[in-house]
């Protein structure tokens, strides 16, 4: 099964790359961006198949190590 | 040979062609074979015989360069020169091109010219202490300068920060002749004890071949040597041919690498450059002049469905071969184990002098070492003596120049403003002896626990050599020379990296050997020596040659650090004196 | 006067780091490996500087992670001095042992250069060798060095005197040009609650020597042995 | 409108990151994940309304900022 988890920085957090990406792209002549965030995108392939088990397990992952929760929010999404 | 899947695909003139070997040598590989090679085999001469590995273009003229006193202990020939510094230790260095991958993909292609630098220097069981890099870029307003520099800055930043080896100098250019082509090199200065130095020359058959390091993926598998029916099924998706640096996996291995070499198991080791398994096994055995049989599915792969071609040829980073003694494998392996690396036994010695490829107990190639390690094409190619330039007679240049505004326009030309925004981006610090951070003459680090000094320093004025050779191949080493002195340090020796257009014109190749005149003199008459070097050919802009860019990369040792020197002016001190001519 | 100094993989500066706590404690701090679970008997631990795993992920996020922080967490609570520097404030923060977060530098380079720091209370065991309002030099060389914590946090940090260091300039100023990485606040190093567990960017231990360029970083070291002989 | 950007490796590409992710789930006791890969995530809020003129605006950022098309593939949606 594959896991796909997006990590992205909290409302409120200050996103020193996206603000860089924003102004880069502003330097590029792209001049309609009004917002840039940038976060991390993980996809885990997993044993199993069941779905239920394989979110708790996932959450866990995200808890203990891909999510730093004093700063981000993840998602969980499974294919 | 016997007929197997490796002999399907048909060896047409234009694989062989695609492989980047013209008739005669083709004619040779025949004559060596006493058959048709098979593609395996085909690969292993094309990397064999590439400009790049076997040096056939310059070979000539390297060797009339001067490569010993009495304190060089190795000169070229090893992964890195190594010098005497003295109380029983040695400096270890050498200077290395990452050039056309750095234009493809600056940061990787930085990254990785370090990540290969390094482990040259820590292969012979020295600890890199000090990195340099020359850098070459175009014209400051050409559209692609700024986004190759700061990729190549962050690139050689990214790697050499991470594995704590402080990079305390380098010189930077710009040039037109640069744009399609920049040029990155890199160099490593290491530590070692004299009697602890590890070589390449395997020896003792049936002892262990073994692999250590990183898995083999795809990596830099060269893609126009690919393009056979047999390698074409999934589109460039499968073999992308930019590597990507892990810089983490490189620290662990120089641990591993050292934590191993201060025990008494290795008999010989190389790292895995350019043509990765393949120039390093053939250079091992034709070194220690023995034989060798690999066992390609035992080579740690990081993807599904790899050929021998493909292990034999990828160059995937981060990667070692050793010869053990016989019985040390439980013990190297835990040393592994431990630094949680990839550790496989591949093959073994043999004293056929044959390189025998086997891929599950089937025979996937057999060919001679000796030829193709060291009769590889050698040519004495035409050059022309670079015509001497006109003088400038001073009266004809127009115009009176305001002083202050001519030293303004100066310190701000790119060439010579502050290289701060760079060397701040190198953790020029870590390891807590660096004591002549970049921006001076020549940077300085102490030797660890004691009050001595190695001094290094890259240096090379292109267009000098560009308007006379000879002239510009000694000005490059006698600034070298300088630039070591004015810190307080005893010049010891030299690396090289001498980057130059195009071979096959007589007029590149009069370049290359004037530049090989004027260094081999001007390092004869300072008693400074080339202990290592690299060469770089075939960097071209829209057909024209960069300017001739042989880089010097020179080493010193200040005996005692209560007497270095510093560039900086000190407040209220003395008076300015200028010597020389 | 004993002292630990926590490996690692990826961590490069355990030499610097095990150099100065020679030089303050006179005796040769322990390294400890990381798979380890159990720590020596120590007055001081230091966590170092470097790329734990690469700086991958999150810098800081896999080792925290390591069997070996579960008895650092344990001695923290103890009461021991720990000290983190740059991968080790990190470290420390991703641990949980310190509130906040290390983000990417504002200019997003990695910045190699010395640096100044205000010394904003003398009353921690880490700066008892300072006088209040002092700045010290010491150099920076990190990626990942802008301090972050939510308003709450930070006005905790303020308000019980836990901001121990700032970037500032040569006359103490603390401002946005001074401020070399986007830290909130100009923060450059905090301490935990109880006044134990300092974490900090720049690195003292790459001051000490006069061959270094200055010896700054010797009070750091020398307050810590104050503090705990 | 918003654009949502995946930035991730090609195939064949080495991903340290990925790698050592991996392997330190394993060490936390996670043994079901046989593969990880790590890519970017970057979320656009952009002006105007014309999905098809978005889409063509997003993948020039794409070719020449977001992605380094050497090694990184891309993927863009809009909502
Ligand atoms: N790429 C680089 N990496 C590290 N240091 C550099 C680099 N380029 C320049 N420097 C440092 O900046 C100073 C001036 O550089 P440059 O003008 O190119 O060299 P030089 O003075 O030898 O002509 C030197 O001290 C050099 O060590």
């Amino acid at each position: 099964m594959k896991a796909r988890v997006h990590v992205t920085l909290k409302n409120g957090v200050l996103d020193p790359q996206g603000k860089a990406v924003h102004h880069a792209l502003q330097g590029l002549g792209f001049d309609g961006v009004n917002d840039v965030r940038q976060g991390k995108f993980i996809e885990l392939e997993i044993d199993g198949a069941d779905t239920a088990k394989a979110k708790a397990e996932v959450t866990e992952m995200c808890e203990k190590l891909l999510a730093n929760t004093v700063i981000e929010d993840y998602t969980i999404e499974l294919a | 040979m016997s007929t197997n899947q490796f002999n399907s695909t048909p060896i047409t003139p234009e694989l062989v062609k695609e492989h980047g070997l013209n008739e005669e040598e083709y004619k040779l590989v025949l004559e060596i074979m006493g058959r048709e090679p098979n593609i395996n085999e085909l690969g292993i001469f094309s990397v064999m015989w590439s400009e790049h590995c076997s040096y056939k273009s310059s070979k000539k003229w390297l060797k009339t360069l001067p490569t010993t006193a009495d304190w060089v202990i190795q000169g070229p020939g090893e992964n890195a020169g190594v010098i005497d510094i003295g109380d029983g230790q040695a400096a270890i260095f050498k200077m290395e091109s990452h050039n056309h991958p750095s234009f493809i993909e600056p940061y990787q292609g930085a990254a990785t010219g370090v990540g290969g630098i390094m482990r040259d220097v820590f292969t012979m069981g020295a600890r890199p202490i000090a990195n340099l890099n020359a850098l070459r870029f175009g014209a400051p307003e050409h559209p692609k300068t700024r986004h190759l520099l700061s990729g190549v800055v962050e690139g050689i930043g990214g790697y050499g920060n991470c594995m704590g080896v402080p990079t305390i100098g380098g010189e930077t250019n710009f040039h037109a002749s640069y744009n399609g082509n920049i040029l990155v090199n890199a160099m490593t200065v290491g530590l070692a004890d004299t009697d602890n130095i590890f070589y390449s020359a395997a020896a003792g058959i049936g002892n262990p071949v073994v692999y250590v390091g990183s898995k083999t993926g795809r990596d830099g598998i060269h893609g126009a040597t690919m393009a056979s029916a047999e390698f074409d099924d999934d589109s460039d998706e499968k073999r992308p041919t930019v590597q990507v640096g892990d810089p983490f996996t490189e620290k662990l291995l120089l641990e591993a690498c050292l934590e191993l070499m201060a025990t008494d198991m290795i008999v010989a080791i190389q790292d895995m450059g350019a043509a990765g398994l393949t120039s390093s096994s053939f250079e091992m055995a034709s070194k220690g002049g023995v034989g060798v049989e690999l066992w390609l599915d035992k080579v740690p792969m990081r993807e599904e469905g790899m050929t021998p071609y493909e292990l034999m040829l990828s160059e995937s980073q981060e990667r070692m071969l050793m010869v053990l003694k016989p019985g040390c494998e439980e013990a190297a392996k835990a040393i592994f184990d431990k630094w949680e690396l990839d550790f496989a036994v591949i093959g073994t010695l043999t004293d056929t002098k044959r390189m025998v490829l086997k891929w599950h107990g089937e025979l996937a190639g057999d060919l001679p070492i000796d030829p193709l390690a060291e009769a590889s094409p050698e040519y004495d190619r035409p050059w022309e003596v670079t015509p001497k330039q006109d003088r400038i007679d001073p009266a004809s240049l127009s115009g009176k120049v305001d002083h202050i505004d001519a030293l303004k326009t100066l310190i701000a030309s790119p060439d010579l403003a502050s290289r701060r925004w760079i060397w701040e981006q190198y953790d020029h610090l870590v390891m807590g002896n660096t004591i002549v951070r970049p921006g001076g003459d020549a940077g300085v680090v102490r030797v660890s626990g004691t009050n001595k000094g190695i001094a290094a320093t890259t240096d090379c004025t292109p267009r000098y050599v560009m308007a006379d050779p000879v002239e510009g191949g000694k000005q490059a080493v006698a600034e070298a020379y300088r630039n070591l002195i004015a810190t307080g340090a005893k010049p010891l020796a030299i690396t090289d990296n001498m980057n130059f257009g195009n071979p096959e014109r007589p007029r590149i190749m009069g370049q290359f050997v004037g530049a090989c005149q004027g260094i081999a003199d001007a390092c004869i008459t300072l008693d400074f020596p080339v202990v290592s070097g690299n060469v770089s050919l075939y960097n071209e802009t829209n057909g024209e040659g960069i300017m001739p860019t042989p880089a010097i990369g020179g080493v010193g040792v200040i005996s005692d650090l209560a007497h270095h020197a510093t560039i900086g002016l000190k407040a209220g001190e003395g008076a300015l004196i200028m010597i020389g001519a | 006067m004993k002292s630990a100094v926590i490996l690692f993989p990826g961590i490069n500066r355990e030499n610097d780091a095990i150099a100065a706590l020679k030089q303050a404690t006179g005796t040769q701090p322990t390294l400890v490996w990381h798979g380890e679970t159990e720590l020596p008997n120590v007055d001081i631990i230091m966590v170092p500087g470097g790329f734990s795993y690469g700086d991958y992920l999150r810098c800081g996020a896999m080792a925290a992670k390591s069997p070996i922080m579960r008895a650092v967490a344990e001695r923290a609570s103890q009461g021991v001095t720990i000290l983190g520097v740059c991968n080790g404030f990190q470290i420390l923060t991703e641990a949980g042992l310190l509130p906040g977060a290390l983000m990417r530098n504002a200019s997003l380079k990695f910045i190699c250069k010395n640096t100044h720091l205000k010394i904003e209370t003398t009353t921690t065991r880490f700066t008892n060798q300072y006088g209040k309002g002092d700045v010290v030099d010491y150099p920076v060389a990190h990626h990942d060095g802008n301090y972050f914590a939510d308003e709450d946090t930070l006005n905790r940090l303020e308000g019980e005197g836990r901001v121990v260091l700032r970037y500032c300039d040569a006359n103490g100023a603390v401002d946005t040009e001074t401020n070399l990485n986007g830290s909130q606040r100009n923060i450059a190093g905090i301490i935990n609650e109880a006044g134990n567990v300092l974490g900090m960017m720049p690195h003292p231990e790459n001051a000490i020597d006069p061959l270094h360029g200055g010896i700054d970083g010797r009070g750091l070291f020398k307050s810590m042995v104050e503090a705990v002989s």
